[in-house]
């Protein structure tokens, strides 16, 4: 026993040791300092709170679908899709242009769930067809090459595809229907609840679920969980990698096509080439901060990203006395990010990977 | 006084599996010792628990009166533990040369001013870094010296890759090389002359050598002492005669009836 | 062998920094450009055609221009990307005005070439070596963005060159203590002009006593919301809060959330789209908001705007140029009969004005010879256009002298008064309307100082 | 005699077919139809296409060939028949997807969806006759022209050789037209004007250009078959001198550059320069330590930062230093900054490093943008009035003389990274990317190294931020956004990584071309992108691999690069270009 507090000692005893428990409990002064003097101070209601709350979940509702798909590429392959903020694009910035047709024929105003049944298709249709070329092209053909070379191809098809379709249709800001405005709200405990904030809340758990059985229960799901355990080994047992692998692809599109369409449910406005950069990115941290690979972790990482940008700000930041404080959102999901990076890699609910060295 | 090297208690566990078990080792200096067991015993674990790779669970690693534990890899090469890998891990785009100079690295100092102005320690320091480094290619005979000092690490056979490796852990100046089967995938006209290398490593240079080796030959051909593991834990230790008629080693090569029973 | 080669090398630089020395001294006239001496300067040129023998006596040189030459005027306006609305307009109405004149000026045919600038600082420093380089350009139209021009001031001022932009807005490009030079002037009415009058409107007109204001981090909806919140604090009024979101946001209940706290009367966010269009469409959702009038600027008065933020932009007041009156409709109808549609965005206008500015400058100090030969001074052109007064524009009357808009701060080169400066409010018949500004239906004007 | 082996033309016209209706469709072709090779006759668009419909007839030509003899045999004649007939064939794919995009067009107002498919589309396309009937000609047009690449590859290869290079430095001379004529102006506007216009090379210009560049290319490669039949046997001490000698002429011919070129194209220069800076830099961290940061723009953006607010009158109005004063702050605090960004993300894996630096990146435009820093930083109004950098009372304002700052810059990091390339140092950190765990048992202390790796890289790229913010005089935020980053890392990978010429090529192509081609500015991320993608398939290592080892192995033996590799040990030859 003597041994272990020793070794104990030892470990704190290296700088970087001490660096690590500096940081974490200078990260959590700032927070709790920003946190008590905002609260102390009583600018916000408690319903205000509850608002920005369920704002964020519906917003972290969108991150999790994105986030899905990068972790069960990166569960399978080891890579990082960076391109699959695109892969979200191209699907609803396509989609918009049916949405605009049904509007103006009327066909929306007629049947509206038919309507976002259309664009969901279409939608997922176009995001899992650019998924797969995306694989055919730019990754199958580096499958066995070291891990940052098919990242630095993602990178490289991102902006291509970005920019592509800024080609094809345009650098302008396309419009969804305003099917949120359709639902109306609630009024719980003096906050506004949008009914399509629950609505999309409730989507995106019903997709997870469903991509959870499917991974867990059906066939294909455990050949999927096969070969990513190994894959040559998978290869030996007779599944078809390449099939596996391409279903992998096919569900990531699918599911960041159904996103596509939410985001343009939940914030119509803004649709644009552009679109799927930012989320692209939030969405990576959420499935990190979940625990990348692992389905109900991007899910949570998801919900946790979208309530913490959302009530962030405003509880750390503006405690701090921090000027225009929305406007550091994103420097709190990156640091966010960091941070989970260096004192939890393997994500709220990731286990240990095999033996990496510490 | 302390021992040359020691370990104690030694225990690592990998999740639900041991695989080190208190596992006890003492080394004098000068002796060559091999470490024996069957597949997954634990030997590869040993020698990374001793260089840094995995931090222990319990237990202790003492070198020359130095306590090992905590230390990263780097800061116990520079104590002294040169160490060759099962899967011969060389620097395969450098060249010959510069994979051995790359094991001198802790024996020189200079930096990025140094060789941004190579001031004359600058030039006194790389001259005497090649010198060593030839000299550590020098001890295979002609195998990796004239031209093949500027080949890539690539283009070399695969004895050579291993003689390279070698090379390249004794030119860290250590005064314990730690040595992960050696003679691995080598024929045996190959396998008898690292015998014999190993000897003279010890005999010629005054390295102290633990090493890993499955072939018996070997084993009884150079090692001063055996020791034998199973489950990551020590089952037997000697000489190469005694560990042989040892029923422990015996059940543990040929089969675990009693062990199954239990 | 290699240390004689970087001694070499060490040596060399020497040289090349002491050549680039003497290169300095050499180059700091405009080239192509005859030197001063001291000869009298010929002020009356085109009522005296023909002058003997041409002798430039202008501080900053002179451009002679052959009688087969063009007079070479260049643009530093986006074409691409985001900003490419306000550089096209510009060029529309630019070629009118050259059409009016025929084509020509002092018996020379007009060139008009341009260099693309984007909207940053890297672009706008790019294009104004460009059109430094060309000898030919005598006077430059541009910039759109404010952060293009800040880059390119210096280039263009030291070239010895005009400009005269129909579009930057940033009080500091016409503060000579900050990043005035001489030769730059503009059509473009100052934020201060805009962040006075917004304030004024909000607080006289809509009787609010307290507000708040959010940019996006560009420069000018920054620039735009401080003139504001610093007016509206001059007038009596309170700021309750200036909240900042960046480009690209989605989610604006927090920032949102964080102003209704205070439930200020007017909210003033001088943003583009779509980050606007979300500020819009999500502040009803925001308890606290109900009776916060949503005030917004010219970066949202585009057509795609309203139709863009929905139901909830109803109502909502814009501030932004009112170019109105019989000359803006003869040119709008000259545009769209020579480009077959209206301008795809603002500032046209102004860019129309800009070049009449400068065209009318060029022809007061021609000396013209007898050969054709046309000689411009560089100085006397931007005395010329400073001494511009009573220009009657289709922006207004254009005065381009010095200015004291603020205590103390003689502000240099701004043309525009904001007179041509007005409050609109958002209708239903802009929100069903995709293309409100193509077929000609202004959001309806509902205020002017 | 069967004509199946005409099929195999039909691949290569279908892609080709794809690759042209992308362009069209995407607006390059019109984008580029304002500026032209020849003035009036032949615009830059029409110049990707044809270009297309060449290789697309050269290669199905050649396969047609392959494929016919494999079915037939030798046989002269039928070879090219099948050339011929295959090229036409792939062209005619090709032209289809044209044809079809004309006639579509004609047909349906596709442009409220595909925004650039307008009517000066499809009057380029079909050279003038918009009808339906004009569908015909793309058809027809592009049928011939991969016929007459077909027929290209009949020649016999020193000849097809001369022809293609010759045509291809034309064609290029015709993109830079713009440097011809800003260079050619320097001599009298009236001359410029013979031989170039602001659309393209005159006629008469486009003949002098064709004849120069055939004479050159044609003289080059005599000289090239001279030496390759009698190899250079002088003595070494001569090669050395030669060698000297022709350093020296690069060196001189550096110096004099920006005064012949003259202004914009010094302007450029300095750009590029910057931009081999930053590659240079980038190389250090990712080349040699092998890691991949996507965020190096935040060095850029602190070494910029750190430049204006020192040294303008503006920010901190009690500090107003020169440049050269400023420097060191500027260096120091960017390495700094480089170790506290490191310090948290150098343990992390690979991949996880790439992202999180990418964030890095963002938050460090977010806080130069942000209201919190804005009394320092200038927030969105950025820092304006940076003084110009003074040398011994010059000040250098032109780009003509700030083009000497950054070629001083350029040599010095130029010089360090060739010194640490054999040093102790060198070695570390190579040895750390080929196999991190084995370095690290070697005794190098990698987190250490990987420090220093981090931090000399966000030095140069300080250095590079200084020199833009003095070549600018103003700062803002905007300027410092991801796309930084990403060229930076596209050029040293389109270039070589690892490879020091590879940087400057890179810069060139990446940064300099554009520059000069404006046109290029909407679809170059576009292009990086295809750039990558097909680098890191095709050729991993680069335009200009490093050279020291590059000599060493043969195009088969070069497998995939090394960084990131699992632990494992692959046997095959990891990238040698890496090393470098």
């Amino acid at each position: 026993m003597a041994t272990i507090t020793r070794r104990i000692f030892l470990k704190r005893f290296s700088w970087t040791g001490l660096l690590l428990w500096a940081l974490r409990i200078g990260v959590l002064v700032i927070v709790l300092w920003g946190s008590i003097s905002t609260l102390a101070s009583g600018r916000y209601s408690a319903s205000t709170w509850l608002a920005l709350l369920i704002a964020g979940l519906a917003q972290g509702s969108i991150y999790a679908l994105i986030a899905l798909g990068y972790s069960l590429v990166y569960g399978i392959l080891l890579m990082i899709n960076f391109a699959h903020g695109e892969v979200f694009m191209a699907g609803i910035f396509t989609s918009v242009f049916l949405a605009e047709a049904l509007e103006e024929s009327g066909f929306l105003a007629r049947h509206p769930f038919l309507t976002i049944g259309a664009l969901l298709l279409l939608s997922m249709a176009v995001s899992t067809t650019v998924a797969l070329l995306l694989e055919r092209i730019a990754y199958r053909p580096l499958r066995n090459a070291p891990r940052l070379v098919p990242l630095i191809t993602a990178i490289g098809a991102s902006f291509f595809l970005q920019y592509a379709f800024r080609g094809f249709f345009g650098s302008g800001f396309k419009v969804y229907p305003e099917f949120g405005r359709m639902m109306g709200q609630w009024n719980i405990f003096g906050a506004n609840i949008q009914v399509v904030q629950v609505a999309v809340f409730l989507a995106a758990l019903v997709m997870m679920a469903g991509l959870y059985w499917f991974v867990e229960r059906t066939k294909t799901g455990k050949s999927m969980r096969a070969v990513s355990e190994d894959k040559e080994i998978a290869a030996l047992m007779g599944i078809d990698v390449n099939r596996v692998i391409v279903i992998t692809f096919a569900i990531g599109g699918m599911l960041a096509g159904a996103a596509g369409v939410l985001r343009g449910v939940y914030q119509p406005q803004g649709i644009s080439f552009f679109m799927g950069f930012v989320p692209g990115l939030k969405a990576f941290t959420a499935a990190v901060l979940g625990g990348i690979g692992n389905i109900p972790g991007a899910m949570l990482g998801g919900l946790f990203l979208g309530v913490f940008e959302g009530i962030g700000p405003n509880l750390i930041l503006q405690g701090l006395g921090i000027p225009a404080a929305n406007q550091l959102k994103d420097v709190i999901a990156i640091v966010m990010l960091v941070i989970v990076l260096i004192f939890r890699p393997q994500g709220l609910l990731g286990e240990r990977l095999a033996e990496e060295k510490a | 006084m302390a021992a040359f090297f020691e370990s104690k208690e030694l225990v690592k566990k990998f999740g639900g599996l041991t695989a080190v078990n208190r596992f006890d080792l003492k080394i004098e200096e000068g002796e060559i010792v091999s470490l024996i067991g069957p597949n997954g015993a634990g030997k590869t674990t040993i020698f990374n628990l001793v260089t840094g790779f995995y931090s222990p669970d319990e237990g202790a690693i003492y070198f020359r009166g130095h306590d090992l534990v905590g230390m990263s890899p780097h800061q116990i090469t520079g104590l002294g533990i040169a160490r060759t890998f099962q899967t011969v891990r060389l620097f395969l785009n450098m060249t010959v040369l510069e994979n051995v100079m790359v094991g001198q690295h802790t024996r020189g100092s200079s930096g990025v001013f140094g060789a941004i102005f190579r001031p004359p320690s600058y030039r006194a320091e790389e001259a005497r870094i090649r010198e060593r480094a030839e000299a550590q290619l020098g001890f295979f005979g002609t195998r990796l010296t004239g031209y093949r000092h500027d080949q890539p690490a690539f283009m070399l056979s695969y004895a050579n890759r291993r003689r390279l490796e070698i090379a390249r852990a004794m030119a860290t100046e250590a005064k314990l090389l730690l040595l992960d089967e050696p003679t691995a995938g080598m024929n045996p006209r190959e396998t008898q002359e690292m015998t014999e290398l190993i000897g003279r490593l010890r005999d010629e240079r005054g390295f102290t050598i633990l090493f890993i080796e499955h072939d018996m030959r070997v084993v009884k051909g150079v090692s001063d002492r055996v020791v034998v593991i199973d489950y990551g834990r020590q089952i037997a230790e000697g000489t190469y005669a005694e560990v042989s008629q040892d029923e422990h080693v015996l059940e543990a090569y040929l089969g675990r009836k009693t062990k199954d029973a239990a | 062998m290699h240390r004689k080669t970087f001694a070499l090398v060490g040596l060399l630089v020497i040289a090349a920094m002491t050549l680039s020395a003497c290169g300095a001294t050499a180059t700091d006239e405009p080239p192509a450009v005859d030197q001063p001496t001291d000869a009298p300067a010929v002020e009356e040129p085109t009522d005296v055609p023909v002058v003997e023998e041409f002798v430039c006596t202008d501080d900053l040189g002179c451009l002679d221009i052959a009688p087969d030459d063009p007079i070479h005027i260049g643009w530093m306006l986006p074409i691409t990307g985001g900003a490419s609305i306000y550089g096209e307009s510009a060029i529309g109405t630019m070629e009118i005005a050259i059409e009016e004149r025929g084509g020509q000026l002092l018996g020379h045919d007009i060139l008009l070439t341009g260099e693309e600038t984007g909207c940053g600082a890297e672009g706008g420093a790019t294009a104004a070596q460009r059109i430094a380089a060309d000898p030919t350009i005598v006077g430059v139209i541009g910039t759109t963005c404010s952060s293009a021009m800040t880059a390119a001031m210096s280039t263009i001022s030291g070239a010895g060159l005009t400009i005269i932009s129909p579009s930057n807005t940033s009080p500091a490009l016409t503060d000579p203590g900050q990043t005035w030079e001489p030769g730059y002037f503009r059509t473009a009415h100052n934020d201060l002009f805009q962040g006075a009058m917004a304030a004024q409107f909000a607080y006289d007109e809509l009787g609010a006593r307290t507000a708040a204001a959010i940019h996006d981090g560009d420069p000018y909806t920054q620039g735009l919301a401080a003139a504001f919140t610093d007016n509206f604090a001059k007038l009596g009024g309170t700021v309750t809060s200036t909240e900042a979101v960046n480009k690209g946001d989605l989610d604006m209940r927090p920032v949102l959330t964080t102003i209704a706290v205070d439930s200020p009367d007017v909210l003033f966010f001088p943003v583009f789209q779509p980050e606007g269009d979300f500020i819009v469409a999500q502040s009803v959702e925001v308890p606290g908001l109900e009776d916060t009038i949503l005030f917004a600027a010219d970066g949202l008065l585009v057509s795609p705007f309203a139709p863009s933020a929905g139901e909830a932009a109803l109502g909502m007041y814009l501030s932004g140029p009112n170019v109105t009156g019989s000359k803006q409709a003869a040119l709008m109808d000259a545009y769209v009969a020579m480009h077959g549609a209206l301008p795809p965005g603002p500032f046209g206008e102004h860019a129309y004005d800009g070049i009449n500015i400068l065209m009318d400058a060029m022809e007061a100090v021609a000396v013209v010879d007898a050969d054709g030969t046309v000689h411009i001074g560089r100085q006397a052109l931007r005395d010329a256009v400073e001494a511009t007064s009573g220009f009657d524009g289709v922006t207004g009357v254009l005065d381009c002298g010095p200015k004291e808009l603020q205590p103390g701060v003689e502000y240099r080169g701004d043309c525009a008064t904001g007179e041509a400066l007005a409050v609109f409010k958002v209708n239903a018949e802009w929100i069903a309307s995709e293309d409100v500004f193509e077929v000609g239906v202004h959001p309806p004007f509902v205020w002017a100082p | 005699m069967t004509l199946d082996h005409l099929k195999s033309s039909l691949k290569p016209g279908f892609y080709a077919g794809i690759v042209a209706l992308f362009i069209s469709v995407i607006g390059m072709i019109e984008t580029f139809s304002n500026r032209d090779i020849i003035h009036g006759v032949f615009s830059i668009s029409h110049t990707f296409l044809v270009i297309i419909a060449l290789i697309t007839g050269y290669f199905s030509a050649t396969r047609a060939q392959r494929a016919g003899i494999r079915q037939h045999g030798i046989d002269r004649r039928a070879e090219v028949v099948n050339a011929i007939a295959g090229s036409l064939i792939a062209g005619f794919v090709m032209g289809l997807f044209l044809a079809v995009l004309v006639v579509v067009a004609n047909l349906i107002n596709l442009r409220p969806v595909f925004v650039n498919v307008t009517p000066k589309l499809i009057d380029l396309l079909t050279f003038g006759r918009p009808s339906l009937a004009g569908s015909i000609v793309p058809l027809s047009m592009f049928t011939i022209v991969s016929g007459l690449g077909g027929a290209l590859s009949l020649f016999r290869s020193d000849i097809r050789r001369l022809i293609v290079t010759s045509l291809l430095w034309f064609a290029f001379a015709g993109l830079i037209s713009e440097v011809i004529r800003l260079s050619l102006s320097r001599l009298g506007v009236n001359v410029a004007r013979k031989f170039v216009t602001t659309r393209g090379l005159t006629p008469l210009g486009a003949a002098v250009m064709l004849a120069l560049i055939f004479a050159i290319v044609y003289a080059s490669q005599r000289l090239r078959d001279r030496q390759r039949r009698q190899p250079d046997q002088s003595s070494p001490a001569r090669k050395r001198a030669v060698r000297f000698r022709s350093w020296g002429l690069i060196f001189v011919l550096l110096l004099v550059l920006p005064w012949v070129v003259g202004r914009v194209p010094s302007d450029v220069l300095v750009l590029v320069g910057i931009y081999v800076l930053m590659g240079f830099g980038l190389n250090i961290v990712v080349g040699k330590a092998g890691l991949l940061d996507l965020g190096y723009v935040a060095f850029f953006a602190v070494g910029a930062y750190s430049t204006a607010i020192l040294t303008s009158a503006d920010q901190l109005p009690n500090i107003q230093l020169s440049f050269w004063a400023a420097l060191p702050f500027v260096i120091g605090i960017t390495g700094l900054a480089g170790l506290l960004i490191g310090a948290p993300v150098l343990r992390m894996r690979g991949d996880y490093l790439a992202i999180v630096t990418l964030g890095f990146g963002e938050i460090a435009r977010f806080l130069a943008l942000s209201d919190w820093f804005s009394p320092v930083l200038g927030g969105a109004q950025g820092v304006v009035k940076i003084p110009n950098v003074v040398i011994a009372g010059i000040e250098l304002a032109d780009p003509e003389e700030l083009y000497y700052l950054i070629m001083f810059f350029c040599l010095i990091t130029l010089f360090i990274s060739w010194r640490l390339e054999g040093s102790r140092v060198g070695r570390a950190w190579v040895a750390m990317r080929e196999d991190e765990q084995v370095a690290e048992s070697m005794g190098i202390n990698t987190i250490y190294y990987k420090m220093l790796a981090f931090a000399m890289g966000a030095m140069i790229a300080s250095l590079g931020g200084a020199v833009f913010a003095v070549k600018l005089n103003t700062v803002f935020p905007f300027s410092f956004s991801v796309n930084v980053s990403i060229t930076v890392l596209s050029l040293i990978i389109i270039g070589g990584i690892g490879s020091i010429p590879g940087v400057l090529v890179g810069a060139f192509a990446l940064v300099g071309l554009p520059e000069l081609l404006r046109e290029f500015d909407e679809y170059r991320l576009l292009l990086y992108g295809v750039a990558i993608i097909y680098m890191m398939i095709v050729r991993p290592e680069g335009l200009l691999p490093s050279v020291r080892r590059g000599r060493e192995l043969h195009e088969d033996e070069m497998a995939q690069d090394a960084w990131g590799k699992p632990a494992e040990v692959i046997p095959v030859p990891a990238n040698p270009e890496l090393s470098g």
